[in-house]
C-alpha cells in the first residue's frame, strides 16, 4: 500500500470531509497564509507545519479563513460556528497556546451541551501540535492532553501514526462533540501505509499494536514507537508484551487495559507529558482501583521529570522518555517482580 | 417618523416582560428559593429590545451574566426561563444551567454567559457562519462596560473587522462593573472610541430610549446585513439593582438609584414619547401591563410548583450520546 | 482560644504580611472596590467575598490595585512585579477564570526560572476561590486544581480550615515560588481556633486529622470536613481511619500516606474535581506505583462523576461527594476486602 | 540638534552588534549545529537600540520571540546569549531556555517571550513596581504588529492607562506575522490610534531611522518619567529574514527583501546621516565594524568548542530549592 506522512494523512483527511460536507471550515493562523502579502499569492503557508496546506484554492476563502492572532477569538468562533450549524476544524498552532484560549476550550465548547439541557452540540475540532523533541523550548514543546482529558464535555485524541491519523480526523470531524486532536511534531513526517479513500476509525477503542504475555505496555502518540523499539529489543530476551494505544484519551477504552492486565499482571505506563495529574497516573489511578486484583507487581509509570521541557539538545533527549529508558524500565519491573515472587 | 404600531406595542411588552421578570425576581430572590447568583437587568430593557426588535430567529445574539432581558427580548420562552431560574427539570436547560447559562438555538440566543468576554468571540464565529450562508443574517454580542476591558472582547472585534462579518458589538454602558465605576476601569472611557480603532464604525447612543437605540441599531444593521463588515453600538444606561441580589452597592451615592429610577427609566420614557407623538394610547399600554403581571404571576407560582431534576439527571447531556 | 472564619484568617493573614513586607501588594477586580464610584466610598468591597477588606485603608492605592476585568494582565502584572521585586498576592475571583489566564500562569510564572537558567524567581501568590455547592453553575464552581497540580514549576494550596489558611497564606507569600492558593467559596465562613499572630505551616507537610487503624482516608479542602462526619458514623461500628488532609497539593506529601498505608492497607481518596486526571487518580497513581505492596485493596476513588458542575440544588448535591456516600464507599471498600480476604 | 559623541558611537555599535550577530546567525543555522528555530532581528535594529539607549539597568523591558535585538540593546552579554541559543551550559540561561527565552533581570531585561502578547502584561508589572518606587523608572513593552491583535496587549495597555503606570508599548510594525501581512491581520492598520483608543498618547515612527525612534521615544517617556501614565510608540520597520530561519517567504514579493535591504537599512541610514551632519567620521564606524566582527567571531567560536549542559542539570532550577 501507498505510504504518506502524517501530515499527509491528515491533510487528506482535511479534504476528504471538506469537499463531502459543506458545513465544514477551517480557521486559524496561517492555515492558508499570504493573506496581505506582498507577492500576491495565497496559500504561502498552508499551515507552519503544512498540515492545511491546498485547502484554500480548492475550498475558497470563505472556508479557509486565515486569522490575527488572537487565539481566544479563534477558538470562540469556532464554537459559536458550531453552535450555528457549522462544523469548524480550528487550528491552535501549538498546542502550548491552550494557555491564552482555554475558557472558550473548558468553560465554553466543554459545557455548552450540559449547560444548555443538551440541547444543542458543538461540533468543533481544535488541532494542536504536541510534544518535545524539537529544542522547540519550555513554551512550544509541551504534551498538554492531560488538562483537557480531565474537562468532562471533551474528547481528546493523540494519534501515534498516519493511518490512525487519518481515520481520527475525519472521525473527529464527523463527531457532535467538541474534540481536542493533537498531532505531534515530530510524527509530522513519519510515513505508514494509508488507504485513499474514506476510512473512520473508532473513538474509545484502543488499538492493540503488539500482543506479548508478559506485560502489558500502554504508549500514547510518539511513544508508542519508542515502546516498539523497546519491544524489539527485549523480544531477543524472549520478553514480549501487549502494547496498547489508546489513541483516545476521552474516550479512554479502559476495558482493554483491564483485559490485557489480566493476562500479563504487569503494567508499564509511557508518557511524554510530565507525571502529576497526567494520563500515566490516570490510567494507574483507574487500574488501582478498577483491575487491582490483575497487578502482579507495582504499576511502572515513565514520564518525563516534573520539570519544564528544556532547550538544550542534551537536556531534551534526557528528558523524553525514550527507546533505551523503556527497555530498562520493563526490564526491571520484570526482575523485582521475578524476585518478590 | 412612526414606527410600526405592531412593533411599537410587542417593543413596549418585551421591555415591562423584562421589567416585571426582573423585579419579581427580586422579591422571590428574598425567600430563598431561587438558588446561586442572579444579576438583574432592570433599567437597561431599551437596549436589550431595541436591538432584538432587528432580529430574527436566524439572527443570533450572544449574551452575558445579565442575560435575562436578552433572552426575552430575543424571543425565549419566559416560563422557562423562570422554571430554569428556580432549577426546575422542566426549565429551558433542565435545570442544568441557571440563571447565567441560559439558551436557545431555536431563538438564535447563543447562551448567557458567566465568563465576561466570554460571548463576542461565539458572536464572531455565528456572524461567520451567517457571512458563509449570504442571507443577510447577523450576529449581536453583547457585554458590559467592564467587558469593555477584556482582552477576548477586542480580539473578536478586530477578528471581525479582518473578515468583515456581520456582527453588531452591543457595549451597555452601565456605568459599572460589579463595585467599579466605568470611569476608573476604561481607559479614555470611551468604548465606541476604542472600537474606530479598530476600523468599524461606532455610534453611541441614549440606552434608556428605546428609540435612539432602535434608530442607531437600524443604521448599523444596514451595513452590516449588506456585507459592510461589523459595527458598534455604545448604549448609555443604568441598572436599578445592584450588580447581583445581595450587593448593598456601598460604591453608589445613596440616591443615585432613585435617581436614575425617576430620570431613566425606559418604560416611563417610552410611554411619554409615544404618549406625546400620539402613537398609542396609554389604555393599550395599561392592558399589556396587566397581561404581564399574569404572565409574570403565573410563571412564579408554575415554577414553585414544579418538580426538580432527578438525579440520574447529573449523568446525561454531557456528551451527545452519553 | 479564638474562633474566627477562614475568610478572616486569610484577611488577617494579609493584613499580618503587608504590614511586615513592604513588597507585598494585592491586585484584582474589586479588591478594594469603589474606584470611580459616585459614593466616594472606598473598600467598598473589599474583594466580592470580603477576603481583602480593610487593607486599601491601611495599605494605600500604590499597594491595593483594583483592575479592570482583565486577568490576563492581572496575573501578567503579578509576574511582571514579582521578577522586579515586589511579592503580588493577584487575587483571580473565581478559580475558573483560569481559562482566561492561564497562559500567564502555566507558561510564564510557572517556567521563568527553569527557562532562565535559576537566575530569577517569581513570587506570587494567586488567589481562588474555588468549589461547589453555592450553585454557582457550570463556569463558577470547578475545582481547577489538578490542571495546576500539573505543572512543574507551580506550587498549590488547598486550605481546609481556618486555622491552616492563615499559616500556609503567610508561607505561601514568604515562598520564592509561584503559589495557587485555592480557597473553598463554602468554607470562607467556617470556624476554627486561629491564634492571633505570626505563624507559618510547611508546603509538602500533610495534616493527620485524625488516627485510626482500618482505613486511610485522603481528603481534599472541603471534602475534610465531610470525611469527618463520615468517620463520626463510622466510628459507631468501631471503623477508625487515618484522615490526612494533604494541605498542599504541590508539593504533595506522598510520604505520610504511604506510611499510613503501610498500617491500614486501604486507601479512599475523596476529591471534588471530575475524576479524569484528578489529583485522586494521581494520589491513586503514585500509591500504586510507590505504595503498591501496603495495598490490600483496590484504591477507590470518590469524586463527583464525569460532568460539569449542575446548576440546580439537587443535582449539585448529587455531584458532590457527601458524608453519606463517603461512609458508603468506606464501609463498602471494608465489607468487600473483608470478603476477598 | 545632535546627540553626545559616546551616546551616537554606542548606538551605531549596539546596532551593528546586533546585525552581525543575526546575520552571523543566519549562516551558522545553515551548519545544523544551533538548536530548535530562531526568529532573526535584522533590519530592525534601529528601534531596539532607539529605544533602549534611553533606559538604565533600572528600567525594565519585556520582549518577544524576535528577542536577541532587545537583548544585546538592553546589555545583556553577547557571549552568553551565543551560548545560550547554541543550549551550553554557561549560556546566559544554562542552555535551559534558548533563543526564545533569553533573560537577565541584573540588566533590567525581563525575558524574550515564545507567547506572542506574553511580554506586555509582564512590563505592566515591572511598571507598576517602578511606579510604587517613585524613581522615575519605566518599563518598555516590545511587540510586532501581530501581537497588535492579542487580547492580553489590550489589556495591558488598558491596564497601564488606569493606573497610570509608566509603561512604554513599543509595536515594531515590520509588515508580517509570519505569513501574513499586517494589512490584512490589523483592523484599521493603525496600532498607535488603537492605542489613543486607550487614552494614551501614541506616535508613528520611522523604524529604520535610529533617530526618529529616539527622538519619538525621548518624547513619551518624559511623560512616563514624570507619573504621566503609559505611551505607545509604532515603528515602521522591516525583517530582513523570514519569519523564522527556514521561512521561504512566499508571501513577499520576490524582490522585496532586496528592496529594503537597500532602501530601509537602518545602519546605512545612520551611517548617512552621521556623515551628512559631520557628527562622526566613517572611520570611526569602521572601526567599531572591526570590532563587532571579532565580538562575534569569537562568540561563535567559543560556543562552537562550548560544552553542553549534564544531564542532572534537568532537575534543577524548578523551584527556588529543587
Ligand atoms: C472573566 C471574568 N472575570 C470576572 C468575572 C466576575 N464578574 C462577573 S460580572 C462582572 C462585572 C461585569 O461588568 P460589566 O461588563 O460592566 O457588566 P454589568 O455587570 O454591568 O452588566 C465581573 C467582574 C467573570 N464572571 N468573568
Ligand atoms: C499566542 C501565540 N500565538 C501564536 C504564536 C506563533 N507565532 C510566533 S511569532 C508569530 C508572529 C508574530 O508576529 P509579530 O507580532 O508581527 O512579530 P514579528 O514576528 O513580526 O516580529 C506567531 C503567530 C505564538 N508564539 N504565540
Ligand atoms: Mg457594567
Ligand atoms: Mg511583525
Amino acid at each position: 500500500m501507498r505510504q504518506i506522512s502524517m501530515r499527509d494523512a491528515i491533510n487528506e483527511a482535511l479534504h476528504l470531509e471538506m469537499a463531502r460536507d459543506p458545513r465544514v471550515i477551517v480557521l486559524g493562523e496561517d492555515v492558508s497564509g499570504g493573506a496581505g502579502g506582498t507577492s500576491g499569492q495565497r496559500d504561502a503557508a498552508g499551515g507552519v507545519f503544512g498540515v492545511t496546506k491546498g485547502l484554500l484554492p480548492k475550498f475558497g476563502e470563505d472556508r479557509v479563513i486565515d486569522t490575527p492572532i488572537s487565539e481566544s477569538a479563534i477558538i470562540g468562533a469556532a464554537n459559536g460556528a458550531a453552535l450555528a450549524g457549522l462544523r469548524p476544524v480550528a487550528e491552535l498552532m501549538f498546542a502550548d497556546f491552550l494557555g491564552v484560549c482555554f475558557d472558550q476550550v473548558f468553560n465554553q465548547a466543554a459545557k455548552f451541551r450540559y449547560m444548555f439541557g443538551g440541547k444543542t452540540s458543538c461540533p468543533i475540532v481544535i488541532r494542536a501540535a504536541t510534544g518535545a523533541g524539537m529544542n522547540m523550548g519550555a513554551q512550544h514543546s509541551q504534551s498538554m492532553y492531560a488538562m483537557v482529558t480531565g474537562v468532562p464535555g471533551l474528547k481528546v485524541v493523540v494519534p501515534s501514526n498516519a493511518y490512525d491519523a487519518k481515520g481520527l480526523m475525519l472521525t473527529a470531524i464527523r463527531d457532535d462533540d467538541p474534540v481536542i486532536f493533537f498531532e505531534h511534531k515530530a510524527l509530522y513526517p513519519r510515513k505508514s501505509d494509508v488507504p485513499e479513500g474514506d476510512y473512520t476509525l473508532p473513538f474509545g477503542e484502543a488499538n492493540l499494536v503488539r500482543e506479548g504475555e508478559h506485560v502489558t505496555v500502554v504508549a500514547i502518540g510518539r511513544m508508542v514507537s519508542f515502546a516498539e523499539k523497546a519491544l524489539d529489543a527485549l523480544a531477543a530476551d524472549g520478553i514480549t508484551a501487549d502494547l496498547l494505544d489508546p489513541r483516545t484519551l476521552s474516550p479512554l477504552d479502559d476495558e482493554t487495559i483491564y483485559e490485557s492486565l489480566d493476562n500479563t499482571g504487569h503494567l508499564v505506563i509511557i508518557d511524554e507529558s510530565p507525571p502529576r495529574c497526567s494520563v500515566a497516573a490516570d490510567i494507574a489511578g483507574l487500574v488501582a482501583s478498577n483491575a487491582f486484583h490483575s497487578l502482579k507487581a507495582p504499576i511502572v509509570q515513565l514520564t518525563p521529570p516534573h520539570t519544564p521541557v528544556p532547550f538544550a539538545r542534551e537536556l531534551e533527549r534526557a528528558y523524553v522518555p525514550g527507546p533505551q529508558a523503556i527497555e530498562a524500565a520493563i526490564r526491571k519491573m520484570l526482575k523485582e517482580s521475578r524476585a518478590a515472587s | 417618523m412612526s414606527l410600526p404600531r405592531d412593533l411599537l406595542l410587542r417593543a413596549y411588552r418585551q421591555m415591562k416582560t423584562i421589567r416585571e421578570f426582573e423585579e419579581r425576581l427580586h422579591v422571590e430572590i428574598q425567600t430563598g428559593e431561587i438558588p446561586g447568583f442572579t444579576h438583574l437587568y432592570s433599567g437597561q430593557e431599551a437596549v436589550a429590545v431595541g436591538v432584538c426588535e432587528h432580529l430574527s430567529d436566524q439572527d443570533w445574539i450572544a449574551s452575558t451574566h445579565r442575560g435575562h432581558g436578552h433572552c426575552i427580548a430575543k424571543g425565549c420562552d419566559v416560563q422557562g426561563m423562570m422554571l430554569e431560574i428556580y432549577g426546575r427539570r422542566d426549565g429551558l436547560c433542565k435545570g442544568k444551567g441557571g440563571s447565567m447559562h441560559i439558551a436557545d438555538m431555536t431563538k438564535g440566543m447563543l447562551g448567557a454567559n458567566a465568563i465576561v468576554g466570554g460571548g463576542p468571540p461565539i458572536a464572531v464565529g455565528a456572524g461567520i457562519a451567517c457571512k458563509i450562508a449570504k442571507c443577510g443574517n447577523v450576529a449581536v454580542a453583547f457585554g458590559g462596560d467592564g467587558s469593555a476591558n477584556q482582552g477576548t472582547v477586542f480580539e473578536a472585534m478586530n477578528l471581525a473587522v479582518v473578515l468583515r462579518a456581520p456582527v453588531i458589538f452591543v457595549f451597555e454602558n452601565n456605568g459599572y462593573s460589579e463595585h467599579t465605576g466605568a470611569s476608573y476601569a476604561v481607559g479614555s472611557g470611551d468604548i465606541a472610541g476604542r472600537a474606530r480603532g479598530f476600523g468599524m464604525p461606532a455610534e453611541t447612543c441614549d440606552g434608556s430610549d428605546f428609540f435612539a437605540v432602535y434608530d442607531a441599531m437600524a443604521k448599523l444593521l444596514k451595513t452590516a446585513r449588506a456585507g459592510g463588515g461589523p459595527a458598534t453600538l455604545e448604549a448609555k444606561t443604568t441598572r436599578f439593582f445592584g450588580h447581583f441580589e445581595g450587593d448593598p452597592m456601598l460604591y453608589r451615592a445613596k440616591d443615585e438609584v432613585a435617581r436614575h429610577r425617576e430620570q431613566m427609566d425606559c418604560l416611563q420614557i417610552f410611554r411619554d414619547r409615544v404618549g406625546k407623538e400620539g402613537w398609542l394610547q396609554s389604555a393599550e399600554l395599561d392592558a399589556i401591563d396587566t397581561d404581564v403581571m399574569a404572565l409574570i404571576d403565573s410563571s412564579v407560582a408554575k415554577s414553585r410548583a414544579a418538580v426538580p431534576p432527578s438525579a440520574s439527571d447529573l449523568l446525561t447531556d454531557v456528551y451527545v450520546s452519553y
